[in-house]
């Protein structure tokens, strides 16, 4: 894993060391205990969403609702601006007695553009801070992994942490009661 | 699969109650697999009842096939419409269609805002009608066009002729709607699956299934920060489907209510469209709902409760519905316009089609006041019936709005009558045939209760039982 | 669990992304280009006719006006098409037996008529007026192009609605003197059009007419 | 409505609670069988015979394909390629002549108007005139010479005829006969008097289904002498029509009566100073004039003697114990001496004519209001009785040879002539026609007979004046004209028709100056002084009164509303204009009035077997408001089984009832009821306003006490009712008037409309589906009591609203508003949302359901207007106010560098308009005529209410009641 590679010192074989827990509670508990240790390359994979969870492992900024914000902005603009471009500029015509520019008409135009570019910006922001697509990520290598996306709740230490050291991070996560701690190869 | 699934999955399908939304004993295993099993089991395991379904629903697929070859090869005077009723079937079956749809959109988005627990067993299942039910919806506006093959004349475009829509038309306001409403529905469902496209790549059986699911989950893995971003994204989408949801039934009803016909001119459509809209769709929830849960034994997970709840909201629309009515008749009463008036008079007794609304108000008024008894809530039979008699009243209701209200406008001399023709017939079969192939595919192939929220439930239910033991 | 994936797959899906919306905008711009080609148009497109008349050849070399042929240019609707006669009227005398004007004598001695390919053909629900371009100092040139260059005709301009409603709006940037309608050398916009443009639209009370009724009925 | 207005009702069953009332109200629109794209639809037939040339294309943006351009090789001096000529020619209907202007194409006679300059037309034609373009490029025209059916050559028939000619020639011509319709043109009378002289005991018979024969049995009977009549409606005050519909197109000068008629009645209401002329009409068979009248008298058909009688003894000896109708008709009468005019109907028996001519001379109006001339047509006979005696002599034997020039015998003779049947005992038969028609198929011989437009001939207008009839093509299908017949016969078969008329007339005008004489013939249209001179009758023979009490059930035989005699039933345009009387389209029906229809059980649809002197006929029922009792109306023209692909097996035959006793009513007629459910197709359902006021009206004297009688308040719109500011059109501003006092009803506006934009037929099952595609419809109401109820007619075409509610819906700007103000509406761009239908208040959109415009038939294209797009199947499309006319008058104007002048711009339903109800312009001028007509007080818009600001606005119309009878 080039992550890995890239300080020198760390144990280059392994991508990190995960412990696997029955239930998030522990989880929460393990992962507040890695931040209280200094540890903070460090991720946690959990079967559905789990409150604090994120803030626990010390993500804080979330970028999706900025995005989608400026994106229903431009959206609204550019519905209304093509109404208003289409019947002033483009092609003028006299409709029903009507102004160029009878902007009420415009609203549902508007608002559905600005709609749209909202929510796709949203999901499209979404999976691009996410990185994904992703297919290949070396927690896959962990066989116990695949009870992540069913009942099994994982912290997951990186060997780019700065603090990280093979024997001292393990003997770290073994205190905090896992059903185990495994070796994730990069 | 491994011996520790073996165990969990024989968890007793036993439907809890009307107070409960999860059956006893289940925990994020046997949620995930009871969900992923209903994908997951062999072919010839799937309840025989789909096979058919799935059968007849295709015969109606055909049947639409023929109808429109022969629309595009005569023209839409294959219909029944003609002057002065220039709309007919198209358009009652178009905004049948979308109402339908806007049930989904409401139990995923906006139950969810308001926090509602009970919406998480049922919103997958609502999400995916509603892409369906909106591509059924629109199909129709397309094919009703004199010239279908222009119908790109409807997107602004730059083009050789330098001409672009029209943007004072409900019709435009139409086409942005209708088409940010099923992107917006499909990358929602979309959105929604993602966790739950993980599981099934985790728990498929085969390598193909794997690596099926696997492209389609995006290589998912449930990291924390992930899940925050998730979760906001989700919530955002949720926040702008509720309005977007409100505004496309109301642009829908300016197609009628910015025209000056009376019957159609009218301020009151916008709030009694959407009402109207999700009535139908939770009727149309409930219809398909009840069936499935059987078939597959679902009842633990979609409980009386969730039926009883959907079947007050029926009420609630319902009620909203009949104010809608009322309103729309004391209006043109106390607005006393001659037009107006006669509008009324004609669709209640003076036309030729006083009868539908008659059969519309017993549909859609009188008889689903049965929900105000519990013991009819609590009938899954009564439930389904009422369910099916309000999806026919909602389908009449815009026969009435579109059809009764054309047939005798301003100038008595141009007067006229309209008649189906086997055509018009067909095409609305067809679509519902669509609707459900469509259906039972998504059923069969994917997980039709969104398991990552399943599994959610039980944690809060395993954390207020934790709380209720101290 | 072993992975489900190699590791190329995570470029591998970022590079299939990145392609199918390069396609999509690919396959857009193609689209646009080629209506606008002039496999399309059939601009530049010289089309075969029964007999290889050359205007650059009676234009240029003999210095023939276009009425002497096109008779009711600014009487019609129809810019009118020779009638046998007309080309006979001089080739009785020159060329008399060239055996590339044969179908020419054959037509005037059988009676039967020539038959042309139309080169500048409007859509039919279109309405074209030749008469009143031509009265109101729209010059030949300025839709047929450079005809006097033509050994065998082609059209210049798309005729392309877009394209007669650009002048329809800016008259003042194509009218000429109504002297200089038939000189087939003469080059709209002329270099003082910003001059004269205005004047003579002002002076031949040229209205531009965007009414869709002005064509099409 | 105004307060004091009559009772409605919505349909007859309601007024009568019958059982069938409650069918009614469930569906208003009986017999309509839901079917899906009928396969027996009659449109496949249409396609051949309906509208529209081929050419405008349906979608944008496509490669085009290769087009020819093929020039002439020697072009015509006078021609402008792509520019319309107009010739003058005529039109006979029944022999007696119209004046008309053809619009012609590249060679192709595409428009028929009327000839200003020709007196029985001032500029307008009817819808039947305007029709027959269509039949020139009619493909079912017969396209060959043939002999016993196989084709054969115009030699050969020479020959033959000139053998059995000859033959009789041995004779002195016994043997030999003619028989054509009524003549009159000067040429062909005088070539066949050349023939009798040669051949002296040859016979010439005429018989016209429909002509005039107790008009002239009338005028012998009274003068004894056949004088032709002449009404100067200009002139009148007071008009008593006896059973005579002189306003419908059966009466000859009718264009000119109706013309002279609603001049007058515009006039009044114009200067508003003196009253409309007073019509009183007595019919039993409603009819236009009949729609038009102050007062009508409703009786049977055969009570119209009686009536006459009676008035005419109240004229003679006022007594106390005659009806008072008749007492106020005397009053009016009497008090207008020589300033009225009392009319008998062509259809009413000699007895009646000879009455209204004593009263007229009784009262002064001869010489005056009425006018007498020699008979128009040549050698004018019984032509009942001549027919009679030919049909006799072929009994005997005697008829060796019978050449028909034109006319249809065997479908339309008097049934108790057996003409068939004695037909076939003649030897040589021979018959020249338009169509291999029913005589045809039953004569040796058929030759296509040229079509006016394609012959020279010559022809006397019901004044007397001589027309002249010339070709704008040559004939199509190789026809021949009667006179190049009747030059065969006198050994000259090479003359050219042309010639012969030409040679005619250079004897009638032996001047030097002939040729200059004949040129101006030839660009009027008629020859200057040939309109006869009045003549002062005799003293008239009082009539011997047979006025027998008529008894049983009354049978009335009359010409088609729509198709006439029959003679052009094959011609699409017709079938499917909705008959004035009740909208009805594509059959006839057997009338009957409310009353009768209850008392003998029958009902709309109900098909009955009627009884007549022994012959029975099986027809459909229609129950008509305002027809008399006891009586039944049918009408000739269908049941045609060879006019044609249009026309064959459609309807029912009345001439199979007619007898030479009744040859237009008889009594003793009978019926059962067969069977029900006929599906008629018909253009308007709804019979009644509906307490709503499309159409407004009021008396003279109420007009004057409120003038704004047209405009109540809540109808009126304050321009402030909208935010948005009204858009200022400064250029032109085209606006349209129909004036209800003068419009008539008569449908020819809607024909011309269809003729000028290529506009499409639809066929029955179309129409039964409310798809019929007129632009311009003529809407008729009911007022009033059922049994005698008021009836109104209103053009509607579209408003071409300043707030065309139709464009705000229209999602991609395919009808829009021009810089004058017009209501656009670009087919090429039209998608068939059809939303601009739905919005339209004044429902005048038509949609094309499918391909209705024939893209198939070659022949028919020829018709069409090239300067109107062909519409597609999906499009919208709608009165354009003629925007090509518009378009060429402007680009004409722009060349010349001059203004528009006012009226230059005529639209082709205000062109037709013999009422000249429908004025055209701009209304930026205030002294254009319609600007000025706008500012009258009866000036209103259809619906103004809803702020549509239409461009189309109604003059209200003034009646002018007898006060006497209001009263009773």
């Amino acid at each position: 894993m080039l992550t890995a590679t890239k300080n020198p010192g760390q144990h280059p074989r392994v991508y990190g060391l995960m412990a696997e827990f029955d239930a998030p509670e522990p989880l929460l508990e393990a992962a507040r205990r890695a931040r209280e240790e200094g540890y903070r390359n460090m991720d946690a994979y959990t079967p559905m969403p789990i409150e604090g969870l994120a803030e626990a492992i010390g993500f804080q900024t979330n970028w999706v609702q900025r995005l989608v914000f400026v994106a229903g902005v431009l959206g609204g603009t550019g519905g209304f601006m093509l109404c208003w471009w289409m019947s002033v500029v483009a092609y003028p015509h006299i409709v029903a007695g009507r102004p160029l520019n009878s902007w009420p008409a415009y609203v549902p135009t508007t608002f559905e553009s600005m709609v749209l570019v909202a929510c796709l910006t949203a999901v499209i922001g979404m999976l691009a801070l996410n990185g994904l697509p992703q297919h290949y990520h070396p927690v896959f290598n962990v066989p116990q992994f695949a009870r992540a996306s069913r009942d099994r709740f994982f912290l997951c230490i990186e060997s780019t942490d700065p603090k990280f050291s093979f024997e001292e991070t393990r003997a770290f996560l073994e205190q905090l009661q896992p059903r185990g701690v495994m070796e994730v190869e990069p | 699969m491994k011996p520790e699934d073996q165990e969990s999955t024989n968890v007793a399908t036993l439907d809890p109650g009307p107070d409960k939304i999860i059956g006893p004993g289940h925990d994020y295993g046997t949620v995930t697999d009871e969900i992923s099993g209903v994908v997951l089991r062999p072919f010839l395991k799937t309840p025989p009842q789909m096979f058919i379904g799935f059968a007849i629903a295709f015969i109606l697929v055909n049947l639409l096939m023929v109808a429109v070859t022969w629309l595009f090869v005569r023209g839409v005077g294959v219909w029944g419409i003609t002057m002065p009723v220039a709309w007919g079937f198209a358009i009652v079956n178009f905004v049948w269609w979308i109402g339908i749809g806007h049930a989904g959109t409401l139990i995923s988005a906006i139950l969810l805002l308001l926090k509602q627990d009970w919406r998480t067993s049922i919103n997958r299942f609502a999400e995916a009608m509603t892409l369906f039910a909106v591509a059924c919806a629109g199909m129709f506006p397309v094919l009703h066009l004199g010239r279908p093959w222009l119908a790109y004349w409807l997107l602004p475009y730059p083009n050789t002729m330098w001409l672009w829509p029209q943007p004072r038309s409900p019709l435009i306001w139409d086409v942005f709607a209708v088409s940010t409403y099923a992107t917006v529905s499909i990358i929602f469902w979309f959105t929604g699956l993602i966790p739950d496209l993980a599981t099934m790549r985790d728990k498929a059986g085969n390598a193909t299934t794997r690596k099926i699911f696997g492209v389609l989950a995006l290589g998912w893995r449930g990291s924390a920060k992930h899940w925050a971003r998730y979760q906001k994204a989700y919530l955002l989408l949720a926040g702008l489907s509720t309005p977007l949801v409100i505004s496309v039934h109301s642009v829908v009803s300016f197609d009628f209510a910015v025209a000056i016909l009376p019957g159609w001119h009218t301020t009151i459509f916008p709030p009694y469209f959407v009402a109207g809209a999700i009535y139908s769709g939770f009727a149309m929830v409930l219809t398909l709902a009840i069936p499935v849960r059987r078939w597959y034994h679902l009842e633990d997970l979609i409980t009386m409760r969730h039926i009883e709840c959907m079947s007050k909201v029926m009420l609630g629309t319902g009620l909203i519905v009949a104010y809608g009515y009322a309103m729309e008749a004391f209006m043109a009463w106390y607005s006393g316009g001659q037009f107006e008036r006669y509008a009324f008079v004609n669709r209640m007794w003076e036309g030729g089609y006083w009868w539908t609304y008659w059969i519309l108000i017993l549909c859609n008024i009188a008889i689903p006041q049965l929900l105000w008894s519990r013991r009819v809530r609590m009938s899954i039979p009564a439930v389904f019936v009422i369910a099916l008699i309000v999806n026919v009243g909602m389908w009449l209701e815009r026969f009435v709005i579109v059809v009764t209200s054309l047939t005798r406008d301003f100038v008595p001399s141009s007067w006229g009558t309209y008649y189906p023709t086997i055509w018009d017939w067909s095409t609305y079969l067809g679509t519902i045939g669509v609707f459900l192939c469509l259906m039972f595919l998504f059923i069969r192939g994917l997980p039709a209760i969104s398991i990552f929220e399943m599994r959610e439930v039980v944690h809060h239910n395993a954390e207020s039982e934790h709380a209720h033991r101290d | 669990m072993a992975q489900l994936f190699p590791r190329s797959s995570n470029s591998l899906a970022k590079i299939i992304i990145a392609a199918v919306v390069l396609t999509g905008g690919g396959v857009l711009w193609a689209a646009y280009t080629l209506n606008a080609g002039s496999f399309t148009t059939g601009v530049d497109v010289a089309v075969d006719q029964s007999i290889p008349f050359s205007h650059k050849h009676h234009v240029a070399d003999d210095g023939i006006d276009c009425r002497y042929c096109h008779t009711s240019v600014e009487t019609s609707s129809f810019a009118g098409l020779p009638p046998t006669e007309t080309c006979m009227s001089c080739h009785s005398q020159i060329w008399a037996n060239a055996p590339m004007l044969e179908p020419v004598r054959e037509s005037f001695r059988s009676g039967k008529s020539l038959e042309w390919v139309r080169v500048h053909d409007l859509p039919d629900f279109v309405y074209f007026n030749h008469s009143i371009h031509v009265n109101k100092g729209i010059g030949c040139s300025t839709c047929h192009g450079r005809v006097y260059t033509m050994p065998l005709t082609y059209k210049t301009n798309t005729l392309y609605m877009r394209w007669c409603v650009e002048c329809h709006r800016n008259p003042e940037k194509h009218v000429r003197p109504r002297d200089q309608v038939f000189n087939p050398t003469y080059e709209t916009p002329a270099p003082n059009q910003s001059e004269i443009g205005p004047r003579l639209v002002a002076q031949y009370k040229i209205q531009s007419l965007t009414d869709c009724v002005t064509c099409h009925r | 409505m105004t307060k004091d207005s009559p009772q409605y009702w919505r349909s007859l069953e309601e007024l009568a609670q019958t059982e069938e009332f409650r069918a009614f109200v469930e569906d208003e629109f009986p017999n309509r069988t839901p079917d899906w794209n009928d396969p027996t639809s009659r449109r496949r037939f249409l396609t051949l015979m309906g509208a529209s040339i081929a050419l405008a294309g349906a979608s944008a943006c496509t490669v085009q394909p290769k087009e020819m351009i093929v020039p002439y090789v020697r072009q015509p001096e006078e021609f402008i390629p792509g520019r319309p000529l107009f010739y003058a020619t005529s039109v006979s209907t029944a022999g007696i002549a119209t004046g008309l202007l053809v619009e012609s194409h590249e060679g192709r006679p595409t428009k028929i108007e009327g000839n200003p300059l020709h007196p029985s037309s001032l500029g307008a034609t009817d819808a039947t005139m305007q029709a027959s373009v269509l039949t020139l490029y009619d493909p079912d025209r017969s396209q060959t010479v043939t002999r016993n059916g196989n084709i054969s050559g115009w030699g050969s028939f020479i020959t033959a005829l000139t053998e059995a000619r000859d033959a009789a020639g041995l004779k002195q011509g016994a043997g030999f006969r003619l028989l054509t319709g009524t003549v009159t043109s000067p040429t062909l009378a005088a070539q066949i008097q050349d023939f009798l002289a040669g051949f002296p005991a040859a016979k010439w018979h005429r018989y016209e289904p429909c002509g005039r024969h107790s008009v002239r049995a009338g005028a012998v009977a009274a003068f004894g002498q056949p004088f032709n009549t002449i009404y100067r409606f200009d002139r009148a005050a007071v008009i008593v029509s006896l059973d005579a519909d002189f306003l419908g197109p059966s009466m000859p000068g009718n264009l000119r009566y109706v013309r002279d008629y609603s001049d007058r009645r515009r006039a009044a209401a114009e200067n508003a100073t003196s009253p409309p002329p007073r019509l009183y009409v007595a019919e039993g068979t409603p009819s236009i004039t009949g729609g038009m009248a102050e007062h009508k008298f409703r009786m049977r058909t055969s009570e119209v003697e009686a009536f006459a009688a009676s008035l005419a003894q109240e004229l003679q000896s006022p007594s106390s114990e005659s009806s008072p109708d008749v007492r106020a008709l005397a009053q009016d009468l009497s008090a207008h001496r020589g300033a009225a005019i009392v009319v008998a109907g062509d259809h009413q028996p000699s007895n009646v004519h000879v009455i209204a001519h004593a009263i007229n001379q009784m009262l002064g109006n001869t010489g005056k209001t009425v006018v007498y001339t020699d008979p128009v047509e040549a050698g004018p006979i019984d032509e009942v009785a001549s027919l009679t005696e030919l049909v006799n002599d072929m009994r005997s034997g005697e008829v060796e040879t019978l050449l028909m020039l034109g006319g249809n015998p065997v479908y339309d003779a008097p049934a108790d002539l057996n003409f068939l049947q004695e037909l076939k005992k003649v030897k040589t038969r021979a018959h020249l026609g338009l169509y291999s028609n029913e005589t045809a198929a039953w004569c040796h011989w058929h030759i296509p007979e040229a079509h006016y437009l394609e012959a020279w001939s010559d022809a006397r207008a019901y004044d007397g004046s001589a027309s002249i009839v010339q070709p704008l093509i040559a004939p199509l299908y190789g026809g021949k004209t009667p006179h190049e017949l009747m030059n065969a016969l006198t050994n000259q078969a090479d003359r050219s028709s042309h010639d012969t008329v030409r040679d005619f007339w250079r004897t009638q005008h032996p001047a030097q100056d002939f040729d200059e004489f004949w040129q101006i013939s030839l660009h009027d249209g008629l020859i200057a002084g040939t309109t006869f001179i009045e003549k002062i009758p005799p003293a008239v023979r009082p009539a011997a009164l047979s006025v027998a009490r008529v008894t049983g059930l009354e049978i009335v035989f009359r010409p088609d509303p729509s198709v006439g005699d029959g003679s052009l039933s094959n011609n699409a345009w017709l079938q499917e204009m909705p008959k004035p009387q009740n909208k009805m389209t594509w059959d006839n029906a057997v009338w009957i009035s409310p009353t009768s229809a209850q008392k003998y059980g029958v009902t709309t649809g109900d098909v009955i077997e009627i009884a007549f002197e022994g012959r029975k006929v099986d027809g459909p029922v229609w129950i008509l408001p305002g027809h008399a009792d006891e009586s039944l109306t049918v009408h000739f023209g269908y049941g045609r089984t060879r006019a044609g692909k249009v026309a064959n097996a459609i309807g029912f035959s009345a001439y199979a009832l007619r007898t030479t006793a009744a040859i237009w009513h008889g009594s003793g007629a009978a019926f059962t009821r067969k069977s029900s459910g006929y599906p008629f197709a018909t253009t308007q359902h709804t019979q009644t306003m509906e307490e709503r006021d499309p159409f407004r009206a009021a008396t003279f004297d109420e007009y004057h006490q409120n003038p704004e009688f047209a405009n109540p308040e809540d109808k009126h719109v304050s321009p402030e009712t909208t935010l948005f500011p009204m858009w200022g059109y400064e250029a032109h501003k085209w606006g349209m008037s129909i004036d209800l006092t003068a419009c008539i009803g008569c449908q020819a506006c809607t024909i011309a409309c269809q003729s000028e934009n290529n506009i499409p037929v639809v066929g029955k099952a179309e129409v039964a589906k409310g798809r019929h595609m007129n632009w311009l419809r003529v809407d008729r109401y009911y007022e009033g009591s059922l049994d005698d109820p008021q009836v109104s007619y209103q053009p509607v075409p579209c408003m071409h609203c300043e707030n065309a509610l139709c464009e705000l819906v229209c999602p991609v700007a395919a009808t829009v508003h021009s810089a004058e103000g017009l209501n656009e509406m670009v087919y090429n761009r039209c998608v068939g949302t059809r939303y601009c239908s739905n919005n339209c208040p004044y429902k005048v959109r038509r949609f094309n359901f499918f391909l209705y415009a024939d893209w198939d038939t070659q022949s028919l294209f020829g018709a069409r207007n090239p300067d109107v797009s062909v519409r597609s199947r999906g499009v919208m499309e709608k009165c354009s106010y003629c925007v090509q006319r518009i378009n060429t008058a402007k680009i004409e104007s722009e060349k010349q560098d001059r203004p528009l002048a006012d009226g230059e711009i005529v639209t082709a339903c205000q062109q037709v308009c013999p009422a000249q109800a429908i004025v055209f312009g701009d209304l930026n001028d205030p002294n254009s005529r319609v600007s000025k007509l706008k500012r009258q007080q009866r000036n209103y818009g259809l619906l103004e209410e809803l702020n549509s600001r239409p461009r189309t606005t109604y003059l209200a119309r003034l009646r002018n009641p007898n006060p006497e009878l209001e009263k009773g």
